[in-house]
């Protein structure tokens, strides 16, 4: 067994010797993020089967829990890991074909997978505090780095009001400080009785608007749309594949193993509803196809928490297991999606829904990629996002929300309009031909064909999202495995 | 007056201030200065959380009725964190905004406006 | 097992056929044993009474396959067109993906007959859907993109409706299987059926879902619209079924007068599409007109609900597979020589294209329902039903339509094979192979069925009578409801006889010159051999004074202006996101004070 | 046996039918204050058309569309009760066999005129055709209360039910047949309904190309169609009990509508259609709520 401290520790020390690589050869730093991730998962992978019941515990400093820094894998935070290196793997792989990067941009990603790693492996509040602000400045600077007028622009809104939320985050985690006197999670959410009614009422305020600029929530998202754009669209790929699925994690660990449950309910539950239709509809009128996507990615953000919300209203693993299959479907589907767009373009930016006629009649097989994406995230049978969009329908009527199904039903139909239109618009007419290396066509193949594979075969994801979510649901098996049966 | 009030007072002050200058501000290093105020604020406020009036530094001792009126060690040890955070978030903003004035030739945040709608 | 089996042949033959795409030969003869695989297998395998289940589960619910004879019945109409799409399909030009489109398009089909329960019938629905929509999408037509774009919404509106009433009635009845629900209290059970009639109704293209279809028929690949029209519809039939007899078995006595709703929607869509069809100038928009036409005269059977008109409309749905499907294989063979698909641009193919002419004349014949062909039987069984239901205006209305039939049948036989011929199309020779085959073969059951529609009636009884009470006698070629009795061979023979007869006087007397083509009573005018005087263009012209203004209108501008009113929605949505990061802040600050303002009392 | 009977019934009704046509004449004349040709003009006409030696055709539709005509309408008559006398096939087919192959005339015709490449006949084509919109359903709509009274499709039995005076068809459902006898003079193809063919616009329309033997099966298929389609009428709405008072009645019908004819002026082709979509539908629409109301 290897300890996945080394996950984070490796990380930071590959991401902190590129500028020393750099120095050696100019070549070697675009091959450092393939290999930290390689290894991530590598070592993620051979701790699955210590991951049993509850969580993994991690000491750092030899001191138990709930006294210093420790890591809590359980198994729910092991998908999410693994997630990350999954997709981590795949973007840097994607990398090595473009060499117009400087070296700090390896770093920025680094720094990005280690934030990302840290948050969902972490049992602390503040240190997950601490990862989300590596997260975040990395991402800023991610988005920034294409250098164009609308990534700077993109990133400059990113890190104004990321940085007010994460602050915010922050303010949150001190008030649970005081009425607890503690950091440890498995801790505070075994105190969580004890707590005055108004401190976690006002404390899951502020982690409400802490995480609900991460996770897209209504009010909330207005960068979203803006940094998405902006960003390169592998780092949009980022953005809407790990970074948000980062928040998503967040939320869940801490409205429902601290909280033990969302503390305000309806209101996320109105929130993510109120997101889903207003982003939805906001991308039907868009011409630009680029953050038309952004909105679909801002819209399923609001599906999910959407769903955690059903899943604090009624309990059960099912809803909880939706909530992992939407959001793997997600990651990988909308991250084909981003991909793929970018080459249908030529990497011209140029994201006009005119400008794309034709492009995937004559590039079929970047066609073909583009309409995967689309077909999963629209919830077309044979492809993986059928099954989750089925699970979703699935617990919305087993919550009894017959409205609430009839309405995203409806949306579904707008959803379907506007993604409809922009594949009918590939197909149409002679568009220009791009050339496309081998690596990022194989890489998006592989997006690909994990949606189509277990579209067909979607045996082994159930279980695995049972499994954790099975592991994110037994609260007080968490605490004890943490606290030792304190 | 209480100590903790004006603790209290000035820091939620600060915050204010802060999203004031952030919200009102069109130069973007007034706006990044906005932010770092109300950063300020809220490490303030949080250390003062962990204040409590006439104790002691939490240092380990022989003594252990000095224990009963030392101040919390931790939210100092956050706020010392949050501070360099704090100073990281500035240097990734100025490093943009120095971008940003290269290719847009302003700061003014009101001539942001390639992303919309 | 075997229907497992069979989807996966389809599947697998479907996917060779992709990956042997720039290889022609072989990926033809793979598709061809692919098609002929099936049905084989499908006719000596399949029986009724099968089950499996596959492994997966989500919720309670196994997903798995069932068989009713109706499976059957359906099951052989779809993979016998599908060869008959198939061989003619290869004349096109077509690519691998076209191929590997067309049979998962045809999975989809055979798995919805499979299915047992609402599950993963909507999966394969979806399936059937969205493979169909690809293929409209490769169509070659100038407007297939806005056809396919249109085709796709509203078989989604159709499957969300449809998902909508699959989970109210999980919801209520806890039970995912195709079971009855007419036991369940309130009005809840309504709206069930429904929003589970909705897609079959957008299938089949009844009145207000029909807008997809002109287009999707028209901007689909010509082989592919016989498979399309004649097979695909066909599932929407097979939901009708499901839907009035599994799922709401006590209809008629819960909610008689949406039954007659409905048959009244189906008279109307005859009747409009009808009158639609004989005002296109287009071959195929014309067909597609009909064929919503013809579908209209389903739906009015099983609106009726009786023994003999539920039997009529299944028999009408085989008639429908057999002479549109021989409509659209025609004009597909014409097209294939002329290029083209507008009436104004053809003429006097007759001489050049016989057996296609053949094919066409007989295909209309049945269209209108005129004996002895397999049109007839069941439009008389259809009206004999509805006078028995009581209904004089409805079956006035259905009258009217079958009408239209021979309006619209004229003008497409006219216009392509009659008049003159266009000086391009001199040197046209008859269709190919794959073209003639599907036609002769469509030929046999059009005169079989017509002159012995027992050999089906009496399968479709077997399935009926199950449901509701018989009162239709039958035998191979004798029918007698309690109106009226047919022998269907009697017409036939009688029909033969006196051609025969007529054709002997013709024979006897005087002998015949053949004149030449603009050798013509032209009432003294002369005309040059070039000059065109094919009537072709604005045919039935006139009839739109006859109609006047209610011609123009449309459930187009309906849904447009719903449209309008979503995209102003949208534009309120998107001026959220007005660009100026401080704004953003504000939102964010905004929210905080909101949020703390509602909460305040519990702080 | 049987099938000299049939072809001596098929030529008898025939001959009949001629001599209607030769009456028509000789009524119009009549009115049109001239003498007219005698009665077996017409008979004269299609044995001079016979005997032509040469004869011009434009193909094989062209040639076939008279055959076809006349197998219809042939057809038709054969399960067609002439009042209680029952040709061969009465049995096997009802209402609706009659009303589909009486089509299948106007079909080959209309196939026959299509392929003779001359604009005059396919406009004529297409004018009946358009016209069946307006006559065809109100004969239907109008036919259907009696059918619906005596609970059959069947024509013979429907003659059978009504029996004596009081129980006709036209008694009991007048307004049925007021529209019927508008809808006769369309079917007829009279005056103002003579659309189709109107030698003064579109020199007789389908008949433009024929000549000689093709145009005497046209003629020998307009003769039996004037019994058939007056014969229907009759058969409907007074039940005639024996073959003379068939014969009778189909003349009195037969006489009104070419009276009518005689003094009517021509419809356009959409004032025809208009014309039967209002007060004869309306009449049709009536007969049927009447029927409802009685039962």
């Amino acid at each position: 067994m290897v300890s996945p401290i080394l996950v984070i520790a490796l990380t930071l020390f590959l991401a902190f010797s590129i500028p020393l690589l750099h120095m050696l050869s100019k070549k070697l730093p675009p091959f450092v993020p393939p290999l930290a991730t390689l290894i991530n998962l590598w070592i993620l992978i051979t701790n699955i089967k210590h991951v049993g019941e509850g969580a993994m515990l991690i000491t750092t400093a030899g001191l138990k829990p709930p006294i210093a820094i420790n890591l809590a894998i359980d198994k729910f935070s092991l998908l999410f890991a693994i997630l990350i290196q999954v997709i981590g793997f795949l973007l840097s792989i994607y990398y090595l074909s473009q060499e117009r990067k400087d070296m700090r941009f390896y770093m920025l990603f680094l720094l990005n997978i280690l934030g990302a790693s840290g948050i969902v492996m972490t049992g602390d509040l503040f240190n997950s505090f601490v990862f989300l602000e590596i997260l975040e400045i990395s991402s800023f600077g991610l988005v920034a780095s294409g250098k164009d007028k609308k990534a700077l622009e993109g990133g400059f809104k990113y890190m104004m009001i990321g940085a007010i939320g994460s602050s915010l985050y922050l303010l949150g985690i001190i008030v649970l400080y005081l009425s607890t006197g503690t950091l440890n999670m498995a801790h505070i959410a075994k105190l969580m009785p004890s707590i005055p009614d108004s401190v976690k009422l006002f404390s899951s305020i502020l982690f409400l608007i802490g995480i609900g600029v991460e996770v897209e929530l209504f009010p909330l998202n207005a960068w979203a749309p803006d940094a998405y754009q902006g960003a390169m669209d592998e780092i949009s790929t980022q953005l809407s594949s790990i970074i948000s699925k980062t928040g998503i994690y967040l939320a869940a660990r801490i409205f429902l193993t601290i909280y033990g449950g969302l503390y305000a309910t309806n209101i996320i539950f109105y929130l993510a509803i109120t997101t889903f239709i207003v982003a939805e509809l906001a991308a039907l009128m868009q011409k630009n196809v680029k953050r038309m996507l952004a909105y679909s990615s801002v819209g399923q953000m609001g599906l999910l928490m959407l769903i955690l919300s059903v899943f604090a209203k009624r309990g059960d693993v099912f809803v909880l297991t939706t909530a992992i299959l939407l959001a793997l479907n997600h990651a990988f589907g909308k991250g084909l999606l981003f991909l793929s767009l970018g080459s249908l373009t030529g990497n011209t930016r140029n994201y006009d829904i005119e400008d794309l006629k034709g492009a995937g009649r004559a590039n079929p097989v970047l066609g073909f990629l583009f309409a995967t994406g689309v077909l999963s995230i629209i919830g077309m049978p044979i492809f993986f996002g059928f099954w989750s969009k089925i699970s979703l329908l699935i617990s919305i009527m087993k919550a009894n929300l017959m409205y609430l199904l009839a309405l995203l039903l409806l949306v579904f139909l707008v959803e379907l309009y506007y993604y409809a239109n922009v594949i009918v618009n590939l197909f149409k007419g002679e568009g220009k031909k791009y050339r496309i290396g081998v690596i990022p066509v194989s890489v998006m193949l592989l997006f690909a064909l994990s949606l189509i594979v277990f579209g067909l075969w979607p045996h082994p994801v159930f279980k695995i999202a049972q499994n954790a979510a099975a592991s994110l649901m037994e609260r007080s098996m968490y605490i004890s495995s943490i606290l030792g049966g304190m | 007056m209480d100590a903790g009030l004006i603790f209290y007072g000035s820091a939620i002050f600060l915050m204010v201030m802060g999203v004031f200058i952030a919200i009102t501000g069109r130069h973007l290093i007034k706006i990044l200065l906005g932010i770092d105020v109300f950063d300020t604020g809220l490490n303030l406020l949080i250390v003062s959380f962990g204040y409590i009036n006439g104790g002691t530094a939490p240092i380990f001792s022989k003594y252990p009725n000095i224990f009963k009126n030392v101040v919390d060690p931790v939210p100092q040890a956050l706020v010392l964190t949050a501070i360099v955070i704090g100073v990281a978030e500035m240097a990734m903003g100025l490093a943009i905004v120095m971008q940003i004035k290269e290719k847009f030739g302003t700061c003014n945040i009101a001539k942001l406006k390639e992303l919309k709608w | 097992m075997a229907m497992f089996l069979l989807l996966l042949i389809i599947g697998l033959t479907g996917l060779l056929a992709f990956i042997l795409g720039p290889i022609k030969v072989l990926r033809n003869i793979i598709s061809l044993i692919g098609a002929i695989g099936g049905l084989l297998y499908f006719v000596f395998k399949i029986r009724p009474g099968q089950a499996y289940a596959l492994n997966i589960k989500i919720y309670n619910v196994h997903f798995g396959t069932g068989m009713s004879a109706l499976s059957i019945f359906f099951g052989i109409i779809l993979l016998g067109l599908f060869l008959i799409f198939l061989i003619a399909s290869f004349h096109e030009d077509n690519d691998g993906a076209y191929y590997m489109f067309s049979f998962f398009s045809l999975l989809g089909a055979l798995g919805v007959l499979f299915a047992k329960d609402l599950i993963s019938f909507f999966f394969f629905f979806e399936t059937m859907s969205l493979f169909s929509f690809l293929i409209v999408l490769k169509g070659n037509g100038e407007t297939s993109h806005r056809s396919a774009f249109k085709y796709v919404m509203w078989s989604a509106f159709g499957a969300y409706a449809f998902l909508l009433g699959t989970f109210l009635k999980v919801n209520y009845t806890h039970s995912v299987m195709i079971t009855d629900i007419s036991y369940l209290g309130g009005n809840i059970k309504l709206w069930i059926l429904i929003l589970l009639l909705t897609p079959f109704m957008v299938k089949t293209a009844l009145m207000p879902f029909h807008l997809w279809a002109p287009g999707a028929y028209t901007d689909s690949k010509d082989t592919y619209t016989v498979f399309l029209s004649g097979g695909l519809s066909k599932i929407g039939v097979f939901g009708y079924f499901i839907a009035l007899f599994n799922v709401f078995s006590q209809i008629a006595v819960l909610y008689p007068w949406l039954l007659k709703v409905f048959a009244y929607i189906g008279a109307i869509t005859a009747s409009l599409a009808g009158i639609y069809a004989f005002m296109q100038d287009d071959a195929k928009k014309l067909l597609a007109y009909s064929s919503i036409s013809q579908l209209g005269y389903v739906a009015v059977g099983f609106g009726v609900y009786s023994h003999f008109s539920v039997v009529a409309a299944l028999f009408h749905a085989l008639g429908h597979a057999v002479f549109e499907s021989l409509l659209f294989l025609v004009v597909a063979g014409v097209y294939y020589r002329t290029k083209t698909h507008d009436l104004r641009k053809m003429g006097g193919l007759i001489k050049k294209m016989p057996l296609s002419f053949i094919g066409l004349l007989f295909g209309i014949i049945a269209t209108s329902g005129i004996p002895p062909t397999i049109g007839f039987p069941s439009k008389w069984l259809l009206y004999e039903a509805i006078i028995l239901k009581n209904d004089l205006f409805l079956v006035s209305l259905v009258f009217f339509a079958s009408i239209t039939a021979f309006l619209y049948s004229y003008k497409l036989i006219h216009s392509i094979f009659l008049g003159k011929l266009h000086k391009e199309h001199e040197h046209i020779k008859e269709a190919p192979f794959g073209y003639g085959f599907g036609i002769v073969v469509l030929l046999i059951p059009l005169f079989v069925l017509g002159t012995n529609p027992g050999i089906v009636v009496k399968p479709i009884d077997y399935i009926v009578r199950f449901y509701l009470k018989p009162d239709l006698a039958y035998n191979l070629t004798n029918m007698t409801t309690p109106l009226g009795h047919v022998n269907f061979p009697a017409i036939g023979i009688t029909m033969t006889l006196l051609f025969t007869l007529s054709f002997i006087i013709y024979l006897i007397f005087g002998k015949s010159y053949r004149a030449a083509q603009e050798d013509n009573y032209t009432a003294t005018e002369w005309i040059d051999k070039d000059f065109g005087l094919h009537y072709g263009g604005e045919f039935y012209g006139f009839m739109r004074k006859a109609f006047g203004k209610p011609l123009t209108w449309s459930f187009e501008k309906i849904l447009n202006a719903c449209l309008k009113v979503v995209s102003f929605l949208g534009e309120i949505a998107r001026g959220f996101y007005m660009g100026d990061a401080r704004v953003y802040l504000f939102y964010i600050i905004l929210f905080f004070a909101i949020i703390v303002y509602i909460m305040g009392g519990k702080l | 046996m049987s099938i000299l009977y049939f072809f001596l019934y098929l030529l008898l009704v025939t001959v009949i039918g001629l001599l209607y046509m030769g009456v028509a004449r000789k009524v119009t004349a009549h009115i049109q204050n001239r003498y007219g040709p005698p009665i077996y003009q017409p008979i004269l006409d299609v044995l001079k058309l016979f005997g032509k030696r040469h004869t011009v055709t434009h193909g094989v539709m062209h040639s076939l569309g008279p055959v076809i005509a006349y197998t219809g309408i042939a057809s038709t008559l054969l399960f067609l009760p002439l009042g209680n006398h029952t040709p061969l096939l009465h049995f096997k087919g009802d209402l609706f066999v009659v009303l589909y192959l009486l089509v299948v005339g106007p079909l080959g015709m209309a196939l026959g005129a299509g392929e003779s490449s001359n604009p005059n006949a396919t406009i004529a084509m297409a004018r009946a055709l358009s016209l069946m919109l307006g006559y065809e359903i109100i004969f239907f709509m109008a036919t259907l209360p009696v059918f619906y009274h005596y609970h059959t499709a069947s024509i013979y039995k429907v003659i059978q039910a009504q029996g004596v005076f009081p129980h006709w068809g036209a008694i009991i459902f007048p307004i049925s047949f007021l529209a019927a006898l508008f809808a006769l003079q369309g079917m007829m193809g009279e005056k103002p309904f003579e659309i189709a063919i109107a030698p003064h616009e579109i020199a007789s329309g389908p008949m433009v190309e024929y000549g000689g033997k093709y145009l005497g099966l046209l003629q020998l298929w307009h003769a039996v169609g004037i019994i058939v389609e007056t014969g229907l009428l009759v058969d409907i709405f007074f039940g005639p009990q024996n073959i003379i008072w068939f014969f009778i009645g189909t003349f009195i019908v037969f006489y009104v509508v070419i009276l009518v004819n005689a003094v009517m002026p021509r419809f356009r082709i959409e004032q025809a259609v208009r014309f039967y979509w209002g007060i004869p539908l309306l009449l049709a629409i009536l007969g049927i709520l009447q029927v409802y109301i009685w039962r």
